[in-house]
């Protein structure tokens, strides 16, 4: 919000994780989005997540698109490196980014403007190859950086101060179900509770991990017509689920009634303990998934929570058979094959 | 009648249909000549589609050693009744018809001046197979054995030849020997000197090779370390990311753990493309793409990207015939001020112009070096004459005391030293910044990459003087690249000479084939190969040291001459165009007669400005 | 303490915080003068943010009538503390520094060799009001009320704009007239004199309007017939479209049925925006985009569908800062090379530069009936300083007697009469075919378009000859352009002269001004101003009738002279680029600088050659 | 298939329709397709609907993007308009030609790599955007016209001769259900008698109708591994549906049993007789039609007919309250304001 310099006590409590790392090391450059934008709130829960799992910060990459979501890479994990692309077109810079160096945390930031409009086709494509990423919509249902025009997310009937939205609206988690994304949740970035284990449940996730954050656009989207508005998402939020994220195994103590948690182990022994706020709600099935998304979105409800996991999840670097390390670091003596080689492959053009 | 006699110096061509499966017959014809030492140029004309429309094979055989496409026929084999008016008409006065004489066709289909050549090929395949397909694919070979005992081809290269193509499916090599024999048989018991062309064993072939440029680029990206390729499917750039595909899975799969050292993605569409092209040289992994026309037109923005922010990327362009989606089975040089000047705001790029498969490959891997080291795209400007045939040439060196040069990448230890790190500070004088890899340090080195104006240290500005500021170091840069580039190769006239002419690419084998016509007819010009955009200062001086400087293209527009007269502030007036844009390959017939014209013309001005 | 002392010709700067209320209190202080008649020209600087960035906002005054940038500032309001160094360190020097006194600031925060002026803007601001958001808001009254009285504007002319403004909202009238009365209250008592520089009432003005750019090409769009408008929202012309839409429901709502006689789509990117223009023009409407540089990046392919398939349709680039997203908020004329040439393959596409709104709103107008008469695409060049500012310039006007040319159209009965009908038949001799619209006759005058090759009856073809030809007959259109196009302007110096200086769009207004500063400094210039590309003869005998042409751009690499040189084959020696590309509009005083250091080493060198 | 001149007499029987045009009139130019392309037999099924419908053929605008499939417009209806645009890009040039003049049938067509891989897009949005217009994918699982490299729509696991598919399927029907099409429809090259009736009930829908037709390659992708061959379609076909299509409701006679047929009345007035084949198929619900298939196509089976239709459909023109005559028929009296108005104009500015 501010041009000030950065405040030098903002954590009285500095306390640091198991790698030594305090809160302020995954902090970034002031924001300078509008007070009160829900993607400040992303940020700082994305400061949170990566805090707590004990990451060290220049082993992520972030990248994004255009748009005021998309600058926010800049405000947190400060020694991560960025790359802030072109408008709608992250999906396609993080692939090459991933296929160049499978040992890197990948996150992919971009807004509802810059993934289901003029990006929808990269967003779709870039999931269904299966990207090991977390790819994080911050999602206003307009466009912010260009003054509040309508983005195709949102909903039909949608009002802004000069217009109403006549579009069907785009639905970016049913796109994500249905182009094979292996982790899919919704959450409220005023909703720090449920946004934090979610982000860490999902940088743990060997997979495509999509993450839909409804985040209010204060300037531009949070009035009475509006379905992206605090007051909306408030009123109308219905979690199927609660999620607690858990490192290890022997962590886990507590007893809980049968049927209400789910526990289930991913590739890196995490566990994702789901606490059934709808106790029909099954996670674990594609299908069902869908239809009961699209059964109450029609309703009006705004379904957050983790909503569906494969803890199976394919990774391109598997299909492509690639080799362990990291692609960029192999050298000459690696690559080249050499001129002996080439004698004999001279010899099959002749 | 008057007959062509020609030993080891003529054209044959072939017209096909689609799908017929002629292009495996015609290709074994070809090489058989090679095998004998002779040297051929091959080039396939083909339409944009799959089955059912007309195809055509040319072979020119020069013993001389020509490779460009020399224009005209000698023998033509018109195997696709469609097209026959036509191919009848191309053939010189003097030449030959070689057509499947199965059914009566009136006269009013053949010409006076040449030779009809008539093989019942269809009766003969008819008679000896029963399967329909066997029939159509064997009565190829059945011409291809005709033809080669017409011309003098020796059986046993063929029969050789066959047996490589089919070694593995050893069944099929009898009938395809067979096949050979009865059209060589035909021709021997009653065609006898019915043709005056002959292939005569040669020594003229030495170790070079036959390979195309699509091949070549992808094997010379894989010598030259490129790891991630990310591509869409469009001709006629297809069958380099295929190509490379191949040569990896051959030359890059770890024999220990059988797994590859590469990753090939399939894209949804350029743009995608590109843009993993980008994140993949962001991430420090040498990275291409290989598209034509439409492909780099949907690329721009992206290429002004790595333009700005400064990321290593290749992008292989096999130029097809444009506007649109034009032409998109024949050949042009016409993307060259789209890629020179690609992106929106003031950009330039560096571009490179192989002239065969042997210089494909090596660009090819040295655009690699380049990307690293000037941090920037660079363009591999192929086209689809030298991508999709088959090319004589030189074969692939490379070697093996040279290491890939990384460019200024700073490593954790360089950070860990306190070495003074900003993504866009000119710290060496040449405009080449340092970059950190993503990864590398916990606390040092880490930066946010943008297309936004930002100052030396990546820091997001909208300051005019900042802007400037970097605006004015890419320049530099590109001053830089000048050292950097492959050089134009020069070469002075037999005799001092005020002409020049310039070329570059595709046009090259044509181009001496057409300069020694016209040195033997006494028309004398100094040469200058361009291999690479900026150009160094040597082209400027070469233009400057000749009154007139011919500028030979293959394209409508004059685009290389507008980057020479842009970028070298020369007068256009010094420049004469030499255009060839019709989509086949220019001829060296056709530089020739444009040149020769013009200088009669310049000759003439030149006495009656001296009366 | 030296003070400047001026009437009616000097420039005051504000500095403010973006989404502070800022703009719509200093937009009235302009206005106000205005309406003094005394001219005024008003430039926005402002950040690609929503709030919380610096902003400045500019006010010209000149009684003179110069409304280019002028440069340097006289009077300087920095509300906000980020920038104050800056802000402070711009001033010229016997200038005016007018701030917020309410906190005491170190000696250190001033400077020696200007004027400063404190009026307490907050305390006085929040000693009157509660409410934040009202302390706010009126705290810009108050100051622009203070600036008002220090600087002899007419307290009545305020009230009236204030009453203007909150037409409606009446109730917001009285605290804004009180904020107004405070601030011009609090001068009157305590500043008496403090400054030398005073708006006297004038009659220069004239009818002339003040509008912006953006909001002058959507109002010639609607007069110039379009219907049918796609675009994708991106700064800075954004502006544009929405302009578009609000026109349309002023004067385009069917009076009767209330339904609107037009079609307004955001389309989800610029691809699919161009395509829709494409769609539309294709079926017989006029159609247009706004877009700025990366959108012109991502429509290259479509626009090459465009000009090859030749479909009407209309194209406003609103040029920011590139390459890549570059500086989204600043101005620069550098999207020439990508439009002239856009698209692979060998392109060439006709562009017109309006100098301000004035003929924004006609060129606008004009570019529907050129996309038809020539059946292409057609660029308007405007940039974000005409685009988003507001300009002062003559009141728009049409000709009622004039319809729009719907160019070469067969009709139902011409087809029924028999007329000869093939699409891309060259029947008249002006390279422009006939086309028919979809649905025109139920058995005639049907086609296929297509971005392939294809002959003259719209055929699918691979044939060299029959592309060639195309492709000359485009070539050809071009050149029927050069008579449709608006012609430039040209103007002789007082003094017959051997120099000229070319120069378009934005920049006029400060050309104007400088050639009267370099008249006056002897240095005498004759003049032409482009309006459009392709070039009319007249220019290219403009250059051959002067030794030396300067040619300024608001460009790095002199694009606009690269297009003089290559499309006039004319030697680049000839040209001198006068370059500014800093992202600021350019102004008089750098190109008077320019050119009068240029022409200094100019007659240095002749007096040279002459010893 | 062929080069040849036009055979004269391919219909012995050439029976005019209500309007007078024969069979003939609907015909296009001779098709260079592959002998036995799926592509072939669809453009047949149009000329087919279009000759039934007694349409002027005139008054469909034909358009497609690049590919063979793309090409196919070519070879039907020579007396309307076409326009091969760019690759992908179709959706687009149509809504622009939809604006321009609403007054005639649009007729989109193109290919899965068009439509699923580099134009998912452009698909999504224009159907978003309820273009009145029929949209036909000619579905083979492979670019045909660049030789038979995997579109976005091939199964996982598909092989093809060099190569096997690892990516997710992009789900066109799923997609365009999701976008809110109201008229939603599967069907298959080889079938005409599906065929048919589904593309005649789509011209007659006034809003985004869209058919999904499996449309076999038979040069590269009608092998064993493919999901997109005859072979595999004819085996796993579950049509849900027939559909008669009626044109005015007095010719309706017959009597059936109950639950079995069910009847759309659409706004032209036609009927839509839908025999049910699986009775608990509801193609009036979108939920419910996206579940069922999504189920159905985990079990391998081609779910075919008529999969969803809102008789009630949107238009872009209502949305945006256009006139009722084209706007390309609007001439400078009717578009431009004139001086007068100029005038006041003026004056604003001041
Ligand atoms: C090619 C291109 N077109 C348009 C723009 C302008 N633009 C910048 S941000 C933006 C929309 C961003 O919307 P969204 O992704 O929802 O982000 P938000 O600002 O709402 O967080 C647009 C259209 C651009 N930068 N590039
Ligand atoms: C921008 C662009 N990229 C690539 C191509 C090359 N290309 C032509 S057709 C095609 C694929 C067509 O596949 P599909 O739409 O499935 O049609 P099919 O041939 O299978 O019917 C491609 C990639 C092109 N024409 N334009
Ligand atoms: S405009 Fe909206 S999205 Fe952008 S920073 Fe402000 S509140 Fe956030
Ligand atoms: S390649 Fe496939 S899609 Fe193309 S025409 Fe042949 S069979 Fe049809
Ligand atoms: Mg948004
Ligand atoms: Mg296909």
């Amino acid at each position: 919000m501010t041009y000030l310099a950065k405040p030098k006590f903002r954590h009285p409590s500095l306390v640091p994780n198991k790698l030594g790392f305090t809160h302020r090391d995954y902090e970034g450059s002031i924001s300078t989005l509008c007070a009160g934008c829900g993607h400040d709130s992303i940020s700082t829960a994305l400061i949170q997540a990566c805090y707590e799992l004990d990451i060290e910060p220049h082993r992520v990459a972030k990248l994004s698109g255009i748009g005021c979501s998309s600058k926010t890479p800049d405000y947190f994990l400060g020694q991560s490196h960025g790359f802030n692309s072109v408008h709608g077109r992250m999906p396609s810079v993080l692939t090459g980014a991933n296929l160049a160096n499978r040992d890197l945390i990948y996150l992919g930031v971009s807004g509802d403007g810059d993934s289901a409009s003029i990006g929808l086709g990269q967003f779709v494509h870039c999931i269904r190859r299966a990207i090991n990423m977390v790819y994080i919509t911050e999602n206003n249902g307009v466009y912010g950086l260009t003054k509040g025009q309508f983005s195709a997310t949102a909903d039909r009937g949608s009002k802004s101060k000069t217009s109403v939205n006549n579009d069907a609206p785009i639905d970016l988690i049913g796109m994500a179900l249905l182009a094979g994304a292996t982790f899919v949740a919704r959450s409220f970035s005023g909703d720090k509770h449920q946004l934090v284990p979610i982000i860490k449940a999902a940088i743990s996730h060997k997979g495509s991990a999509f993450i839909d954050v409804i985040s209010p656009c204060v300037q531009f989207n949070n009035g009475a017509g509006s379905t992206k508005s605090y007051d909306f998402v408030r009123e109308h939020n219905a979690a199927v689920n609660r999620l607690d994220f858990i490192e290890e195994r022997d962590e886990i103590t507590a007893e809980y009634e049968p049927g209400t948690v789910q526990e289930v182990e991913q590739h890196d022994g995490s566990i994702l303990r789901l606490h059934k706020l709808h106790l029909d709600y099954d996670p674990s099935d594609r299908v069902h998934a869908m239809n009961y998304l699209q059964q109450h979105h029609e309703k009006g409800e705004v379904v957050t929570g983790l909503l569906y996991l494969d803890p199976e999840p394919r990774d391109t670097h598997a299909a492509l058979n690639t080799v362990d390390v990291p692609l960029n670091s192999l050298g000459t003596r690696e690559l080249c094959p050499g001129s002996k080689a080439l004698e004999g492959i001279n010899d099959d053009y002749r | 009648m008057p007959k062509i006699e020609a030993t080891n110096d003529f054209v044959v061509k072939f017209a096909n249909v689609n799908g017929s499966g002629s292009a495996s017959a015609n290709e074994m014809f070809a090489r058989s000549i090679l095998r004998m030492g002779v040297p051929i140029a091959t080039r396939n004309i083909f339409p944009s589609n799959i089955q059912g429309l007309p195809t055509w094979f040319e072979v020119r055989v020069s013993g001389a050693g020509w490779i460009g496409r020399r224009g005209g026929v000698d023998l033509m084999v018109p195997m696709n009744p469609q097209t026959w008016d036509k191919d009848v008409a191309s053939i010189d006065p003097g030449g030959y018809l070689f057509y499947d004489s199965s059914k009566p066709l009136p006269p009013s289909k053949f010409r006076q001046d040449i030779n009809v050549i008539g093989v019942p090929l269809t009766e003969m395949a008819n008679s000896r197979w029963q399967l329909p397909r066997d029939r159509q694919l064997l009565k190829n070979m059945v011409y291809v054995g005709a033809l080669a005992a017409l011309l003098g081809i020796e059986q046993e290269t063929l029969q050789k030849l066959v047996e490589e193509q089919f070694a593995g499916k050893d069944r099929l090599i009898k009938p395809n020997h067979e096949a050979l024999k009865i059209g060589g048989d035909y021709v021997r018991e009653k065609l006898k000197g019915a043709c005056g062309l002959t292939v005569k064993r040669l020594d003229k072939v030495g170790n070079r090779i036959f390979v195309d440029g699509n091949d070549a680029a992808a094997l010379g990206a894989v010598y030259g370390g490129a790891t991630v390729c990310a591509w869409y499917p469009i001709t006629p750039s297809t069958s380099m990311a295929e190509a490379f595909m191949a040569h990896c899975k051959k030359l890059r799969v770890d024999s220990v753990t059988k797994k590859n050292k590469f990753a090939i993605i399939q894209a949804e569409d350029e743009l995608s493309a590109i843009g993993a092209v980008i994140g993949a040289g962001w991430n420090g992994a040498r990275a291409f793409t290989a598209t034509s026309g439409p492909g780099i037109s949907l690329m721009q923005e992206f290429i002004g990207l790595a333009y700005f922010a400064e990321i290593p990327s290749v992008i292989f362009d096999i130029q097809r015939g444009g506007p649109s989606t034009g032409m998109p089975t024949r050949t042009q040089q016409s993307d060259i001020l789209i890629t020179a000047y690609a992106g929106h705001g003031d950009t330039k790029h560096i571009l490179l112009f192989p002239e065969d498969p042997h210089e494909a490959f090596e660009l090819s891997a040295m655009a690699f070096d380049l990307a690293e080291r000037l941090q920037a795209p660079i363009f591999v400007m192929q086209d689809l004459d030298i991508g999709m045939n088959s090319w004589l040439c030189e074969p692939f060196s490379w070697n093996d005391s040279k290491l890939y040069d990384r460019g200024k990448v700073m490593t954790y230890e360089d950070l860990e030293k306190g070495k003074e790190f900003g993504r866009y500070l000119d710290v060496d004088g040449d405009a080449i910044p340092y970059r950190t890899l993503p990864g590398t340090h916990p606390t040092k080195g880490a930066f946010f990459t943008r297309g936004t104006s930002r100052d030396r240290y990546a820091k997001y500005s909208e300051e005019g003087a900042v802007y400037v500021d970097n605006m004015q170091r890419l320049l530099r840069k590109l001053e830089t690249a000048k050292k950097y580039v492959p050089h134009p190769i020069a070469h002075h006239a037999k005799e001092p000479t005020r002409y020049g002419v310039i070329y570059f690419g595709s046009t090259s084998a044509a181009m001496a084939e057409a300069l020694d016509v016209l040195e033997s007819k006494g028309i004398h010009l100094d040469t200058m190969r361009l291999r690479a955009f900026p150009f160094p200062d040597e082209v400027i001086e070469f233009v400057n040291a000749h009154d007139q400087v011919f500028v030979v293209e293959q394209n409508r527009d004059a685009q290389m001459r507008t980057l020479l007269v842009n970028e070298g502030a020369i007068d256009p007036a010094r420049f004469i165009s030499i255009l060839h844009y019709d989509g086949t390959p220019i001829t060296a017939r056709f530089i020739t007669k444009s040149i020769s014209e013009r200088m009669t013309l310049l000759g003439a001005a030149r006495r009656e400005a001296a009366q």
